[in-house]
């Protein structure tokens, strides 16, 4: 999404104004600063209940593709993550991303604050628009909670590329750090007004870099320092070890491909204008052209290259399509999403097996999916003129560049002081077992 | 008695229960099993990776007859499972000390 | 939903022009021309997402009433045919189905070209109303959304018709030919403002012909062409292959219930006013009242007449009662809706087995629900007063006919070209394995 | 939610007079009172999907913690239950729950009339505001959808505490009891603007004791006559019977926290003013935090106190922060909001052992979360100011006492005259198999 | 040693487990299977169509023990898993060679 | 002929197969048990009640080899499914009566 102080004022320009001055003589405005507030927030709910949908997805996803051994595990990450996401997120995360003008370090570093206001105060009627934070935008609240779910969905990202090694605690102490202060530190160069958005014009519309390069980096950093599941590459041989679930699976990409109608959708940030409103269906139609791009480039290329379909390639083709129109959903006509979503999907093709070369164990296709379909996204900005290579290089350097050093030494912190990584007897009996003693599918007979 | 196991192809199991009664086996145990032989080693693709799969779905039955019926049934088992085609799967014949069913009592070859 | 094009000049009537007029002098209208197109264009938006999440009940839904076995196709298959679906009903379907008003052949046929500018131009703001494509409607973007949505569920409905034997490729390219122009092109004549709703005055509010009855003839004529799965029916015995996971079809049902808020409360193509928007609500509850007494008299039935519940049934009536009152959401009241939702419960529960004896083998039941019920539900259309039984059976004959017709001829052209059906062995060791080599379920212990 | 005839003049003083009163001469309102209608009613309809999607989370989370062989009985009986509840609703639970202001006996008892005319003529559109019900209000079919949802909600608690041993008819005869007569009573002194919130000044925003606490008490009188599943207590020792599902449970625990954004924000019952509209954004943002807080509380304290990670604990966690905060969700701030749903995870973490104390068997903790955390929910409401402790008691108390008592009286005529619990033997072989004839998860091999 | 091999209901697999251990049983391997005997033959319903179920789900326990303890452990699982229905199961015994503890080495009765 | 029974814990299935098939084993049966043994009755916690685990997951192998082989085949499966770690598993011996290949019809060492 645009840095939204600024968009406000935008907004604010070309609708408030205008109205504003003329709302006491004449016609009244086609539509009302306050029906425009109203409608914006109702944006903010709407796109913040389908990204908070995104939990659930990801963890169906990871569920479905991590071995029945390391469910239980899976799905305990995925809730705490979020929970945790939520709470850090308000703790710091928010008032680091949105300095709203008055930074620590001017355009790098806001500060780290509670969000304790955040909310406006209750019964706002008796002062109507004038009580609001800000007439030309939308409710606080909404966009905290929009906002936030944003946050969480790098961590769920993580979460599924270091799945079924990786111990709980330290894993969810990394997530504290990075949805409390990576992700909103370097969410803010752009979002929050900071060096990317002002000085070097970096354009990411709803995060392809920001949100999801991002989540990438950080389980990159992660994968490294964990290292790969025993007996993932033996001599040079690459060990499948194929998910436990694939209706699961199947059921969280679309969950997902759900919430990014809200995820990009809601990026739009406003929707109460003809204008607005109309972006949001193209950014709709765009995002869902992409997915079902994605979906198609990856099967129809699983087919030619290996003479098979493979669904789960399929799953994160749909995926990465998804991602790679995030950078700039509204701006391409229905056949550029076509053609930026199909790359996404090729891209998680031939990426995929590359990172298995690399010996960089992802259990899920989180790094292809999110980081480098991610990555040809943010390019993508350039085919419709909204940005420049250089500028998009730029910020991609700088975010992705940050996040994955900044994780990479957490990694070690938290690998030298507490250890990351289970026991190998752990690993081979199922962290359910080991670690948390409750199997996900317990039953021996079905009775 | 004779324990007769036999691991066959998991889509044959109810052709050879249906010859088997007629030929009047009046019992059996059934396992689903993961089988390893000469059928075995032909390679899969998952997520672009090549990977030998060692081991097929098969089924496994356990069939205790008086020694009487052990070639009849052998021999059932043998025709009736049989595609032509390679892993079709293997039939053992173990000999059986005593026998019991549990809701009698009954001993021996009273008890099948 | 009624052809939007009369819909718009309606709502003109109605709310816009007045206003229009009026709008220079005196007081402003209720509501505003800006806020009923913002208004109508979020219910498109909130309604395309909740039909695209159908995709996710249907794939739900069939991938637990099929076997493990089959599981990994089923999950391939649905994300397919809804990615193909979408790319098809942009390249030729959409403007195949909405003329605008020109034809290549009067009131029958539009034309086959893509839709290039399917969407309206980015940054609408500076023009406003008068940029938009109709600005008595809603925005393009929107309506295409919503639209391909109705188009991919009669995908949907014939994938799981003929579950565990068909082949993938030629069902992928049966899809893009039933989505891309079978469905737009029958369509056309109802919603397109084609001869149907012209001159016949056929009625069929949000589909139960148009789109669910349509997706079961495209079944009917695959299940006829395709055959019964190996040992379906055996020696004049039927042999139930029960599904593989009933929590997962629960959720399937569940989903699509949701959807069809959406499905329904979408139709009605306006929400910018107070009837509108109170007619939405209508829909809603209409809707939820036939499911509910389509499930109970499924529920209830199954135990009078076999003396046991039967999920599985309990499942296609409420999606029966779904069905049902499609093709009028309207106009009844609550009791009318339960009625008509009931009685397509017990449609179902006759006719499951019916198509049995007539060793017509629909996996999921999706001709007895979609069909049945479909047809059903548009003769109930006739109690309300809104059409005429003549009328009705001549829109059921043209849509159900030319597309069973058009399906059975392009079914029969797959089977002689590239063969239809899987192998015989291939289809007893299940099409995971030998088509995919993926199993849904592969772990052996669950460690 | 509020007492709705009560809000409704609230609003209508707070935005409808003036406006009214204005309209004619100088400066538009800012926000007509149509769009004010349109924009609550399409509240209700966002609130009334979002909380029918809770049927599938509650389905989704029993059917995840119940074992394999009563996966399908679990499955029927939240379908049935939804069902019934829809149609009882309306054939009396809505009407006697909103009198409307004309009560049989003033306060206490409305009357049991079925609900005709509860919808608005359709094409309300030639009348406008004026040919609504309540033209302060929303549309009445919108109203009726969404309180639906919340009646259906108390059925969904019981079915999962009784699971496993309940006989499906007896269990449905009292869904039929409860969501018609005994939920729509008590609420309706609450709600309905009955004596609990004209005389006593209860509060109790969204539910916490009006549903959940309520939904609890039947449950638990349930419980008790019913006893607990064979096996369960052997010997003074507790014998735990796993779910057999925990990514389905997890599933259902994230669906249920997507459905709590309509639960909560739509209890503010407008959305249609710029106040509105900012207190449902700080809704969401408090319902999300408690949620959070509630599992993050449950997390810790269950590794605390037996050095285990449970998710089954997370999972209850999450639901008893959503509880918590449901009596209240508007008032607090996001601190607050933190303490509360925390809180109300550390009682879940305490009661559950608790009640297995007591020998009292609810198969998924329906209890501890929807009745003790809804008791501690009403009682939070106190902390924000919005009511005395006084009269939290006497609303719990009436409310509670009421349902417990009315429901062990149904429960224990049903054991007698039909028996409510399966013989030992299908219990012991599973509901699916004995009762059913019908496995969820039928295949043996998985091919 | 023999070798026991006993196919029972699976909701009796607790209460046999105890009943064998109380009598100094130290180890044995269960195995979910699907049983075919008298018990089997009825009918259910699926979706209008009725059909015959022939595999009901048992539980098999096999048990090695030294020759001496062997009628025991058959006499204590009849007892246990006795309910008078059809279906209770059945128990057979078989020779075994010779054993091994993988851990130890340990040969044949020291091995269990 | 031999056939050898062996319960091991399940990752140590790859590694035996590999080792067995080095030295010439062309066939097994694998099968998914719950194993009882010295292992079991360690406890858990499930929603703060604790309770004994009886069960611990293993995989039963089922080998039939020619008589001359079989010593080896105990031992390989003895020396890779060591772990030192109680648990490891047994392995029995019994005697076969005789074998047939599916397939052909070949019978005893011929079948295997
Ligand atoms: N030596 C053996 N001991 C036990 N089971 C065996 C043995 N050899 C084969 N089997 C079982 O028989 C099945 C079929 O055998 P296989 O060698 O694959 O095909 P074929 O019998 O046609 O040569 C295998 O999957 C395995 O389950
Ligand atoms: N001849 C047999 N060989 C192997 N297992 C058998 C045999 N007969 C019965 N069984 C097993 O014993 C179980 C119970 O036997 P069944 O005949 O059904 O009841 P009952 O023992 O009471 O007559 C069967 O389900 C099957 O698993
Ligand atoms: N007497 C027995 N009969 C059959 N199987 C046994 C017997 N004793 C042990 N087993 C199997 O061997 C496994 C390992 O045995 P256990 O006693 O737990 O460890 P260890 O062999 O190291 O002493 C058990 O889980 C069980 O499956």
């Amino acid at each position: 999404m645009k840095s939204f102080k600024y968009l406000a004022l935008g907004t604010l320009a070309a609708v408030a104004l205008p109205t504003l001055g003329l709302a006491q003589e004449e016609a009244a405005p086609a539509v009302t600063d306050e029906v425009v507030w109203i409608f914006n927030t109702l944006l903010f709910l709407i796109g913040g209940f389908l990204v908070f949908f995104m939990a659930a997805g990801f963890a169906m996803l990871e569920g479905g593709l991590v071995r029945s051994k390391n469910v239980t595990m899976q799905m305990t990450k995925n809730v705490a993550l979020f929970s945790l996401a939520a709470i850090m997120y308000w703790l710091i995360g928010y008032n680091l991303m949105y300095p709203l003008g008055d930074w620590a370090i001017e355009g790098y570093f806001s500060g780290l604050f509670p969000s304790w206001g955040v909310l406006e105060p209750v019964y706002l009627n008796d002062m109507g628009l004038e009580g609001a934070d800000d007439a030309a935008y939308a409710s606080t609240g909404s966009d905290f909670i929009f906002q936030l779910m944003f946050c969480a969905a790098t961590a769920s990202i993580v979460s599924g590329a270091l799945a079924e090694r990786i111990k709980l605690w330290p894993f969810l102490i990394f997530v504290m750090i990075l949805t409390g202060f990576i992700y909103p530190l370097t969410a803010s160069w752009q979002w929050g007004g900071g060096w990317l958005s002002e000085n070097i014009g970096f354009s990411d519309f709803a995060g392809s870099t920001v949100v999801h390069a991002c989540g990438a980096a950080a389980a990159l950093a992660g994968a490294i320092v964990l290292g790969p599941r025993l007996g993932k590459y033996k001599d040079g041989k690459v060990n499948p070890m194929p998910g436990s679930n694939l209706a699961l699976a199947t059921l969280g990409m679309f969950i997902l491909w759900l919430g990014w109608f809200g995820f990009n959708g809601g990026s739009q940030l406003a929707m109460g204008s003809v204008g607005d409103v109309a972006d949001v269906s193209r950014i709709f139609s765009n995002t869902n052209m992409a997915a079902a791009a994605g979906a198609v480039a990856a099967l129809v290329l699983n087919q030619v290259i290996y003479g098979k379909a493979d669904l789960t390639m399929v799953l994160n083709g749909a995926l990465a399509g998804l991602v790679s129109i995030t950078a700039e959903p509204l701006a391409p006509t229905l056949f550029l999403a076509l053609i930026i979503g199909a790359i996404g999907g090729v891209i998680v093709v031939f990426t995929v097996p590359l990172l298995d070369k690399m010996k960089i164990d992802d259990v899920v296709g989180a790094i292809p999916v999110h980081g480098f379909a991610g990555i040809w996204g943010t390019f993508a900005v350039v085919l419709t003129g909204t940005s420049t290579v250089g500028a998009q290089v730029i910020g991609m350097v700088a975010i992705i560049g940050t996040t994955f050093v900044l994780s990479l030494i957490v990694w070690f912190i938290l690998k030298a002081v507490v250890g990351i990584r289970v026991s190998e007897e752990a690993e081979l009996q199922g962290l359910d077992t080991a670690e948390l003693g409750m199997k996900a599918y317990p039953d021996f007979t079905k009775g | 008695m004779k324990l007769i196991i036999a691991a066959i192809k998991p889509f044959k199991l109810e052709e050879v229960r249906e010859a088997l009664t007629s030929i009047g086996v009046r019992g059996m145990m059934v396992t689903e099993i993961k089988g390893f032989g000469s059928q075995s080693g032909h390679t899969e693709i998952y997520r672009g990776a090549e990977y030998a799969v060692n081991f097929v779905p098969k089924v496994k039955l356990e069939i205790v007859v008086a020694d009487g019926m052990a070639d009849q049934v052998v021999e059932t088992i043998q025709t009736t499972a049989k595609t032509d085609k390679i892993g079709d799967g293997k039939i053992f014949v173990l000999d059986v000390a005593s026998a019991v069913r549990v809701r009698t009592g009954e001993t021996n070859d009273d008890a099948l």
